[in-house]
């Protein structure tokens, strides 16, 4: 099997993955996925903790991009979900139609991950987005 | 607050569209001459330039501009704020007067977008046949489609639908509605891009960009400029009767950007920054909202729109909906908003914006807004949002000395 | 002037030089983090933030470095003027102060230039097949190379010149000695980029750029950022004493253009604006040139410190050569110019210059500087030029409350 | 002979040509090569006449570029000549060696043009330049 290298670094494959991991302030607690040098909520530079995050969520916003930039495959669905536990991220709703019919705002979904590119050394790249439940 | 009181001395915005026979020079002297001579002031009256071109942001636009109206040595602030980069300069040259250093400034922005493609969409690319991470994500490859969007057609549309989310009575019929308003408010302005009304169905059969935002519920690519000119209450003392009496007064002029909120890295949070802003500029002028006259706010897409009647306190709580239903933004309603024809029908041209609402509340507040003057205006908001995010509220009155 | 006196709170610089492990960000927020501690402060006693990267100027890196070190809602303007857009970013929050709008701000300028070319030589261009006239010249192919240059090497080059074109006693074997001393200079500090002495005869004998600038008299590509924290007198006197007794005055803070000038379309007049600015400072200061301890100028290349001698009226008009021949610039003279080890040795990433030129000055009235330190200092000046043109100029004092 | 256009539209190839045209504002007399809107000296905006340049000049700077962008030839000497009777100029200087020997500072020179490429359609682009007297 191909080795799989995730597309954003707060995605994590190996051991109990697929989950997503945050940063967690040791101070005041908020939560980051991408990586900072100090707290955005409360300026601290004391640290940070990782923190899995809940596979399951809704969504709170979405849109359905039907014209998108070049090279960028339409139509997707782009959705912001609140996690169960806290948390936000914006991902694609895969696994359903996109159309307004399909996806709708309070939808609860489950995180799922599947193959966006593979690269000449055999490595895939995985991204990660959330099915309806 | 230290200093003086500050007041619009001139005004002026090229028409909006396109421009093909001009580049972004001509187009900035055209407003900020006009913006000087509307002053009855020359570029030697003033003490400082603020100036804003976000697609030549780093070609000190301030400085070319001056090599076309005037070298004379004065200051010059080139700014940077997205969306908000027109409102940004206003300020700087604001707080150069506030700060007793200047008695005169000219704000000016500019922008050729003429042949550009869509909104905030850079080329997504592909083609990497290495994984390596970069950037602050660890990403391998660009993300744009893969996790979601970040175009801004996306952005807002999903702020749009958040709004929904958490409100009631409210649905996305509603923003069909404020791209009608818009476009039919637009009919009146001669200085606006597009001056044609379109049909609730009309609007809703147009090409799907980023549901639920069709093609006229997205402000176009624009070129123009727009100029004002600044003068400190003092130094408007001694100018002639006939100046003072159309000068208008900057009541309020505040910039915020967004404090953390958890979701903010998931969806760029356009709200808080910009009811904080109202907050704070309320209080600095002493003004209700419901005092407005006329509102002219940053519908850059038709589902910006809603949240902003919000955010800005003209409406109830959650009652975005509602406000449009009882047809308070109309131009025939409680407050007027975006009686120019909003950024959907104006234009967006990016660095202008910005400028150009100081512009549209200056022409209503002078009583010179021709078919589309909100009789008997005394107060006027202006509102931008850069992503980012940044919010600039200027608050302007028509007062006596 | 309206408004409060406005004081340096809280400065530092990180190492200049290759960041290649870090980020832009990276290099901020330390630079950011480390300013708002040796002031004894936080993100959140912080009321705005000027903020500037040029060659990430149409990013909004304020509020992408808010993000890395508090997301406070505060205003943020990002500013641009070339080289001068570090001391830009000061005046932002400076201006800020004095308007009264804030008692304490943060400005940051920040580059990353490792990996890129010689300063500001644009790709030439070739194999346009169709000659259509375009731009404000009607140029109809690249002009560089074919009427001259407009490369900051050959236009620094040439400024150079011009001074020994209009003065006498005074050749290139003087440019020879400024990249010298300032090379001589740079040993002593661990913040510079290089810290290597080079005898004249090396100087002369390394590779042309462009002449008479070989490669040492030329400022090399750098990564490096700079903070400092401005606040105002009324709140630095409810500080801790010992923060109060660190603290550094800001007795002028001046930003000028260039003016008209018949020749500054065929060469940017570098000269002119800085004349102006010095004069203004001074003015403003109370200061006379003499009464300098210390002196960090705009030395992007060797030709360039020569002229600013006398545009900053630090020798007699004219004099420039005989100000060095005299030993007057020299760590051990009579004002001691760039004993950093100027912008030829310590680096010069565009917009973290400015801010770290009043970082340096601001650690020797300290008494801060180490190895460097300028014994005594009680008053230095700190100026930056960007082509275009705008020069900045703060005076800094020792002073008590 | 093929169709000649001039590189800089401030240089006239046509009738007298070769000569160099300046804009001057008719409210002040201040010269500039580009167009402008307005006068950069004056601000007034009521317009320019046209006034033919001086051939001759001197020299009041140069620099001989030894390293240059990408695509551009080096070395070549860089200098601004202020011409006889007013208004200045930057361009190449040309038919001498491109070392300090060779160009001096206040050394007179006169205007020369030479071909600089040839389009698709057989038009050459002509610049000009300084020659030592
Ligand atoms: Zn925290
Ligand atoms: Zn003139």
């Amino acid at each position: 099997m191909a080795a799989q290298v995730p597309l954003v670094s707060y995605l994590v494959l190996d051991g109990a993955g697929p989950y997503l991991s945050a940063h967690v302030c040791t101070a005041c607690g908020a939560r980051s996925l991408e990586r900072r040098n100090a707290c955005p909520k409360c300026g601290s530079a004391a640290g940070f903790d990782k923190a899995r995050l809940a596979d399951t969520g809704v969504v709170t916003s979405f849109t359905i991009v039907q014209r998108a930039a070049p090279g960028v495959k339409a139509p997707f669905i782009s959705a912001t979900i609140a996690l169960d536990g806290g948390g936000a991220v914006t991902a694609n709703v895969v696994d359903t139609e996109p159309d307004p019919e399909h996806v709708t705002l309070g939808m609860p979904v489950t995180l799922t991950t599947f193959v966006v590119g593979t690269a000449d050394d055999g490595a895939e790249a995985v991204a990660f987005g959330y099915a309806p439940i | 607050m230290a200093g003086d009181n500050v007041w619009v001395l001139g005004a002026h915005m090229t028409k909006f569209g396109r421009h093909d026979d001009k580049d972004v020079l001509d187009l900035a002297a055209i407003a900020s001459l006009a913006a000087l001579a509307d002053g009855g002031v020359t570029i030697q009256d003033m003490d400082v330039i603020g100036a804003g071109s976000l697609f030549n942001a780093a070609s000190g636009i301030g400085q070319q501009i001056q090599k076309q109206i005037g070298q004379t040595g004065i200051p010059v602030f080139n700014v940077v704020n997205a969306c908000a980069t027109g409102a940004t300069a206003v300020r700087a040259v604001y707080l150069s007067i506030k700060a007793g250093e200047a008695d005169m400034g000219l704000a000016v922005g500019v922008e050729q977008m003429g042949k550009m493609g869509l909104l905030g969409m850079g080329a997504g690319g592909s083609g990497k046949t290495e994984y390596v991470p970069s950037g602050r994500d660890g990403r391998v490859m660009p993300t744009e489609g893969l996790l979601g969007t970040f175009s801004m057609p996306g952005v807002f549309a999903q702020a749009g639908m958040q709004y929904l989310y958490e409100n009631d009575d409210v649905d996305v019929e509603h923003f069909y509605k404020i791209s009608e308003k818009n476009h039919a408010h637009s009919t009146l302005n001669p200085l606006s891009q597009y001056q044609k009304r379109f049909s609730l169905d009309e609007i809703k059969a147009a090409p799907m960009i980023s549901f639920p935002n069709t093609m006229p519920m997205c402000s176009p690519n624009t070129d123009g400029a727009a100029a004002v000119v600044l003068i400190s209450e003092e130094r408007l003392r001694s100018m002639p009767k006939e100046v003072q009496r159309r000068a208008v007064k900057i009541s309020a002029s505040v910039l915020q950007t967004d404090p953390w909120v958890e979701s903010g890295a998931a969806l760029p949070d356009v709200n808080t920054c910009t009811r904080n802003a109202a907050k704070k500029a309320y209080e600095i002028a002493g003004v209700d909202p419901q005092d407005l006259d006329l509102v002219e706010l940053h519908d850059c897409f038709a589902t910006a729109e809603l949240l902003h009647y919000d955010n800005l306190g003209l409406c109830e709580p959650g009652g975005a909906g509602k406000f449009l239903d009882e047809h308070g933004p109309y131009r025939d309603g409680k407050i007027p908003v975006n009686v120019s024809g909003g950024l959907e029908s104006k234009g967006h041209p990016i660095a202008a914006t910005g400028v150009a609402g100081v512009y549209e509340i200056t022409t209503h507040l002078r009583g010179e807004a021709g078919d589309r003057q909100i009789e008997g205006a005394k107060v006027g908001l202006t509102h931008v949002i850069g992503l980012g995010s940044t919010c600039g509220i200027h608050i302007l009155e028509k007062a006596s000395l």
